[in-house]
């Protein structure tokens, strides 16, 4: 991917074409995206709409949280494919605190936050103390949570719950929803964290090389039970949002998010070793999924034919991607 | 000539936009060892990457028996017998040293079933030319770097190439070793295997080499036979300057207990170790491969685990086992392992730059930019840093400067005790000479210092006492008086390899300052 | 694929305008694509433009295509719900733009809903569990293969089941837990329990034909023959029942069902009288009126789907939405 | 994992404490393993039947199948995604083929294998020529197989197929089914492939050190892309076994056995890094998961609460054989 390197770059804006040629390979994954947005509006005037892009900023909502949340764990070489059941268990959680108690709504917030905050937990507890391979750690939560999540409704979701509890995800503040808002904050923030604060420098440094980390004095087991801890948090956030929104408390919710999350992030130029990645990255590969999704939609294509045109074009852009990375260096 | 064995014509590469090789020719003969020196980042290994296919060059061509490779195409190089012992190691870890030493030339039983046991055998007949038990079934992850830098030569020497490119391969060796890799290059050149051979180490182009050829700056400055050119002219060719005071003198060292270590338990070794460094005093670790030097710096840094034991820095105790402590008690380490366990080679020099005190360079955790870019700035300029800035990912340095970034990051703030291992390994005898005055000046300073070393001057010159190890624990001591003795070297070598405690003082001349401090517990074990 | 924002234009021959109805199902099971067959000859007869999406099981996803259809301001929206109780706020915002929203094969906990089109899954499970019942003579152990559970299906099928049940304290459940409507689940499973409890087990109860289907292989496996029931009248189904491997299933026509729906929809957005609530009663398959079924699910199912459209307006007429032979 | 070393062993079998104790260490994962049996046959006389035992078999083999390939991509530190929907695309392949040819029945076994070889080309051109990451390749090919699988049954399952298609999977040589004993001879095989040729120990090569086999002369990108081909071959054999047993073409077959064929290869000791694992290895991981999935079933445990203990059992066992192998060194 392209966001993370800046390199040198000439003073001034020449429209030669060399330089032009140069930020088109540079930023060959943009490109893509502009490339698909275009065909989008070509084939119908409804995809550019104000409201589209906020059908769309809805839908990638939930799993922009999940993807920052698995970015900063696969920055540290690590994987969490737990995400999608913690969404399920929290929300199922939040649904059952609502029902008993309407009318504080924050505590189902705050029950979905620590459910998820707790799983993530045990995952980072697994991974940097016991030394768990992550991959089977949190393929362990992923089963298990899925299992608590059906135990929550005893085998049933979670029915007639109060219909304020659907304020959480469906209000608006500047006309834009609450999860909208989550994720932007959520974007812009952990991009400054990983930018501009040394915990993010401690997190590359944990995936690019831990024993180089620790010896430079970074407590490397701290770091990576963290990036556990906060990517079931947020998935916690994404549960309580989910449910919210649709205001009910299914068990199965959330199934399979974790490969469109770890897609996004893959697609954002992160490397599942570790060390290499980046918020924008991945806020750019999430958009790509999520543009593909609703484009294809509102074209009405066919499901499964969106399926390997979706599949066909995530190896697309990626082939790009690396074809152009060749040419940069 | 028509035994040239590889050529290269007209080589030119850039990275990035920067040429790195710059139309560089070059003639190796059957039969004949070239030396390539060099500075770091000249282009040596840039060079016998495209040799030997790993990495396309931009323009020219390589030629192995007049024929011309394609470019990029490792496997036809190797399948035109030209073999490389790559600068950074490439041993696959969790193989074992037979299998290391016979991919891609497995050896078969009639059946076409690969045979273990002819292939561990074989093995082991390999290894013997070096001298060293290395058991061919045990795992390359388990061995020291400098046993698997050993079994990296083994494979290589024993493939029947046509040509070798040895790209630094006594780096991690002792010297003891090193004298079999000589015999072993001398074999070859005897079998008619044209040799480049890259390395930093003058004595080792006198020993071994044919003709010269030096790069600076991507551009080849010197082409010789070697008995025309003197040493001088070669440091001359490669840094474009002379060079004085190779080894700086040594300022006298202070009084003041800067670190104490009693008793500690290194894990995985049997006997306890004491040992204390004052301020502004240089300590030497000697030691064969394996002594132990290295886990000993660990552990008392808190990388590697240690049992029990009392560690002190300035009077304050330590928390064992806590790397993080350490650092906050002015300890420092170099490793020896720069690409494993020193740089974070994925990210930029301004980074690893400051990972080390980080909360030095940040306000409630927000980095302060401009601060750590003034700081690591200097520190980098102070060690001569060749990089395309501050922003270059440490991974694309050569090998000389990451060791100098791995060095320098720990000058942006003040040191106590300062635990360097190998710390001039693969470095150019330019920036060596810049990392021997900066050790003795920061010992000036009144830092302690710890050096683990195997190069030999390096330990007499540079320290003003020298422990000797063997199996884990401290053999002996060498005041600066004995290292000055001219018999020095053997005495190390007979306490490294066990031999002089039981023979007694009639083993050797000069005993006796040795044996009173072998007796007196002041600092061995 | 068109493009939902292209001007609706041209006017129907059977009532009123052409119209756009937005359709998201759940998945594309074999349910729901016999359903989109009925759905596309209905809609091609009274011209009428489908919008079609399915939800990969998804609610969220399923709650982004309604939005998608609310945005483009179709005239109905239909969805087969990945959950009954969800969906509340975007059918209420349908609501507030005037669009009829109808909740067609499962249920939709909503007071906002124009319409539904609902099979009777409590009947369902009840009729499977009678014929079982019979079969066995009031009197043995059974083991009940679930669909994905907290699923209407699987809960209302569940539920009908015990009511029978309740009616035979002979009648013990030795084990009951999901396949998730799969065969390949539900071989395994039936496995599992036939070593478990060998020859204990009389009947098995699964609430659709495909689990049933995975059932009888495990049984083949081990060697046995135990009496199964399903629900769905799929063609394998259907042959089941003619070769005697299951002792009978029920009857639910995907075909005719969403067909149906699609029928109400398009009504109530055309303002015309309609039961906005007409209820689908799975009809018994046994060896007998086995054959009739086949003709329509699998055999002569072109010249079923061309006399569908009438079908659909004669049920909705008699109120009989189930039914599969046009009067006369 | 523990089968693959070997290391010094005392030369006579003491049965002292120290000894044992050591063996308990070094084979801590078939100690758990034998713990499981233990508890399950304690509960259920029926779990230890030879008939029970052969209802674990036939249930394993469609795994076996696809760890097996997957074992060897990710020895080369690949992973391979895609194999749940390929085994769906080759069984609609083959449930199509067997349809229009009930008397040919090897016609639809080839045209499985071919379909499942033919996603696996494809994903090894991609990642052995295109260099894209072997997760997103292959994330593709899960995406496009099972949209294709969808496509070949225009939406639905095939179903009414001529009863002998069951013949492949159904069919009894020497008392055992046909999948059973590919699976057995799928083991010895590959376990005798990656142990005494040269094919295998360049795999491990390609895994543990991409750089040192290719200066060595191992043509890397030849065994990168006979991996993912092979894992492909071997989901689209897996694909027809499981189509044929239930007699029907179900396109969700499949549907995340890729998690559960990669959790066997790490439970099995194989490191997602490459260059590490064994077929031995997996296979105990498969038998591991196998045998939880029938003893549990055999004990009438709820769905979800087997995943609750299936999810803290795996990782479980891991952290006992983490645990031992730090003893071990
Ligand atoms: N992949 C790369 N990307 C960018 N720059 C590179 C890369 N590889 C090498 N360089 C640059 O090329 C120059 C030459 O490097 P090379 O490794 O050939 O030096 P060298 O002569 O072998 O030095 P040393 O003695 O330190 O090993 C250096 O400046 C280095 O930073
Ligand atoms: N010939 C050998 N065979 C097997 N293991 C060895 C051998 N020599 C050393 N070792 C092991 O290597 C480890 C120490 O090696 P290491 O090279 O790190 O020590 P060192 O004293 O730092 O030596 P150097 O710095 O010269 O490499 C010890 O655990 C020792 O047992
Ligand atoms: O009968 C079931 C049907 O009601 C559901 O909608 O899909 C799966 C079927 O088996
Ligand atoms: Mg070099
Ligand atoms: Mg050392």
């Amino acid at each position: 991917m392209t966001t993370q390197e800046s390199a040198t770059r000439p003073a001034a804006w020449h429209l030669s074409w060399p330089w032009v040629r140069d930020q088109l390979i540079r930023h060959s994954m943009v490109v893509v995206m502009l490339l698909i947005i275009a065909y989008f509006s070509y084939r119908s005037a409804r995809f550019g709409t104000l409201d589209n892009l906020q059908t769309i900023a809805i839908a990638a909502a939930p799993f922009a949280l999940i993807a920052l949340g698995q970015t900063l764990v696969i920055l540290t070489g690590g994987i969490d494919l737990s995400v999608g059941s913690v969404i399920a268990l929290s929300a199922m959680a939040a649904a059952a605190t609502v029902k008993d108690h309407p009318e504080r709504l924050w505590l189902s917030v705050l029950v979905a936050m620590l459910v998820g905050l707790a799983a993530g937990a045990i995952n980072g507890f697994l991974v940097s103390k016991v030394n768990v391979p992550p991959f089977i750690a949190t393929l362990g939560m992923l089963t298990t949570a899925s299992g608590l999540a059906y135990v929550v409704g005893e085998g049933a979701p979670i029915n007639g719950l109060p219909q304020n509890f659907g304020e959480i995800a469906n209000n608006q503040i500047f006309g834009l929803q609450i999860p909208v808002i989550v994720m932007i904050v959520g974007i812009v923030a952990l991009a400054l964290i990983m930018k501009r604060t040394s915990y993010g420098m401690r997190v590359y440094a944990v995936g690019g090389n831990p024993v180089a980390a620790q010896i430079a004095g970074v407590k490397t087991t701290r770091i990576l039970f963290s990036v556990y801890a906060l990517s079931g948090l947020l998935a916690g956030l994404s549960g309580v949002m989910l449910a919210s929104r649709v205001i009910s408390g299914p068990p199965n919710l959330g199934e399979g998010y974790e490969l469109d999350a770890i897609a996004a992030v893959v697609i954002g130029g992160a490397s599942l070793l570790g060390g290499r990645g980046s918020i924008l990255g991945t806020a750019l590969g999430l958009f790509l999924i999520q543009t593909l999704n609703n484009g294809l939609d509102i074209l009405v294509v066919p499901a499964y034919w969106q399926s390997v045109i979706k599949g066909a074009l995530i190896v697309a852009a990626v082939t790009v991607d690396v074809w152009s990375a060749k040419r940069r260096v | 000539m028509e035994d040239v064995a590889l050529e290269c014509r007209d080589l030119a590469k850039a990275f990035g936009g920067v040429p790195v090789l710059k139309g560089v020719s070059l003639a190796l003969r059957a039969g004949s060892v070239t030396a390539l020196a060099g500075e770091n980042g000249a282009g040596k290994s840039t060079m016998m990457k495209i040799a030997s296919g790993q990495v396309k060059p931009d323009r020219g061509q390589v030629l192995v028996g007049g024929v011309p490779l394609p470019h990029g195409d490792p496997q036809a190089a190797h399948r035109h017998g030209v073999a490389i012992i790559p600068q950074e190691l490439a041993p696959i870890m969790d193989m074992k040293v037979y299998e290391n030493l016979f991919i891609g030339r497995e050896l078969r039983t009639r059946a076409g079933l690969l045979d273990r046991r002819a292939m561990a055998r074989k093995a082991r007949e390999i290894l013997d030319v070096f001298g060293v038990e290395i058991d061919p079934q045990a795992t390359m992850r388990r061995l020291p770097v400098g046993l698997r830098q050993l079994v990296e030569i083994a494979k290589s020497t024993s493939g029947g190439a046509k040509v070798l490119l040895l790209d630094e391969p006594s780096s991690a060796i002792s010297e003891r070793e090193v004298e079999r890799l000589y015999a072993v290059v001398r074999k070859l050149r005897e079998q008619g295997v044209a040799m480049l051979y890259t390395t930093h180490k003058m004595e080792e182009i006198r020993a071994l080499a044919d003709r010269v050829v030096v790069l600076r700056d991507g551009g080849l400055v010197e082409d010789r036979p070697i008995d025309d050119i003197t040493d001088d002219e070669i440091v001359h060719a490669m840094i474009g300057r002379e060079l004085q005071d190779f080894f700086p003198e040594l300022h006298p060292r202070g009084e003041e207990v800067a670190l104490e270590v009693r008793g500690l338990h290194v894990s995985g070794y049997p006997s306890p170790v004491d040992l204390t460094v004052r301020r502004g005093e240089i300590l030497g670790l000697a030691g064969l491969v394996g002594a132990g030097r290295t886990e000993l710096l660990e552990a008392i840094f808190g990388v590697r685990r240690s049992t029990e034991g009392v560690i002190t820095v300035a009077g304050k105790q330590v928390k064992r086992n806590s790397p993080a402590d350490a650092i906050t008690h002015g300890m420092a380490l170099v490793p020896e392992d720069r690409k494993g366990a020193g740089a974070v080679l994925s990210m930029n020099v301004l980074d690893n730059g400051s990972l080390p005190r980080l909360s030095q360079f940040t306000l409630g955790g927000w980095l302060r930019q401009r601060n750590r870019t003034k700081k690591v700035g200097a520190a980098m300029e102070s060690v001569k840093l060749r990089s395309r800035g501050l922003g270059q990912q440490v991974g694309t340095l050569s090998g000389g400067n990451q060791q100098k970034v791995v060095l320098a990051r720990w000058l942006t703030g003040s040191v106590n005790v300062l635990l360097l291992d190998e710390p001039t390994r693969g470095v150019d005898v330019g920036a060596r000479s810049e990392i021997y005055r900066i050790i003795t000046e920061l010992a000036a300073s009144g830092m302690a210092v710890i050096m683990a070393s195997s190069d030999m001057p390096e330990i007499l010159s540079l320290s003003h006492r020298a422990l000797v190890m063997r199996g884990g624990a401290v053999a002996g001591e060498l005041t600066r008086d004995d290292l000055r003795s001219p018999d020095v070297q053997d005495t190390i070598f007979r306490l490294a390899a066990g031999l002089s405690r039981h023979k007694g003082p009639d083993s050797n001349a000069q005993p006796t300052a040795l044996a009173t401090k072998l007796a007196t517990k002041e600092d061995g074990r | 694929a068109g493009d939902p924002n292209a001007a609706a234009g041209g006017s129907g021959e059977s009532g009123g305008d052409r119209i756009r109805v937005g359709i998201s199902v759940y998945d594309m099971s074999s349910f729901i694509t016999a359903g989109k067959a009925g759905i596309d000859a209905y809609a091609k007869a009274n011209d009428i433009e489908v919008l079609w999406n399915s939800a990969n099981l998804d609610v969220s996803t399923q709650a982004n295509q309604v939005d998608q259809y609310i945005n483009a301001g179709v005239d109905a929206i239909m969805v087969v719900p990945v959950q009954a109780d969800s969906l509340a706020p975007q059918v209420a915002a349908a609501k507030a733009k005037n669009i009829p929203f109808l909740a067609v094969n499962a249920g939709l906990d909503s007071k906002d809903l124009a319409g539904t089109v609902l099979p009777d899954d409590v009947k369902a499970g009840e009729q499977e569990m009678q014929m079982m019942a019979d079969h066995l003579g009031g009197k043995g152990n059974i083991v009940v293969l679930q669909g994905p559970l907290g699923q209407s299906g699987e809960l209302d099928r569940t539920k009908g089941i015990q009511n029978v049940l309740a009616k035979y304290p002979d009648i013990k459940i030795l084990a009951k837990d999901t396949a998730n409507w799969k065969r390949d689940e539900a071989v395994n499973k039936m496995k599992n329990w036939l070593s478990s409890f060998g020859d204990q087990i009389d009947g098995i109860v699964a609430e659709n034909d495909d689990m049933g289907l995975g059932a009888l292989q495990a049984t083949r496996e081990a060697g046995v023959k135990i009496p199964i029931v399903g629900v769905d009248g799929i063609e394998d189904g259907l042959n089941a029942v003619k070769s005697g491997d299951f002792i009978g299933t029920n009857l639910q026509h995907g075909t005719v069902e969403l067909a149906t729906g699609l029928a109400v929809a398009a009504k109530i957005a055309r303002g015309e009288e309609v039961n906005k609530n007409p209820v689908y009663l799975m009809p018994k398959v046994t060896p007998e009126n086995v054959d009739t079924y086949m003709e329509h699910v699998v055999t002569k199912r072109d010249e079923f789907l061309a006399t569908l459209p009438q079908l659909i307006e004669a049920n909705l007429k008699s109120g009989d939405i189930a039914n599969e032979e046009l009067a006369g």
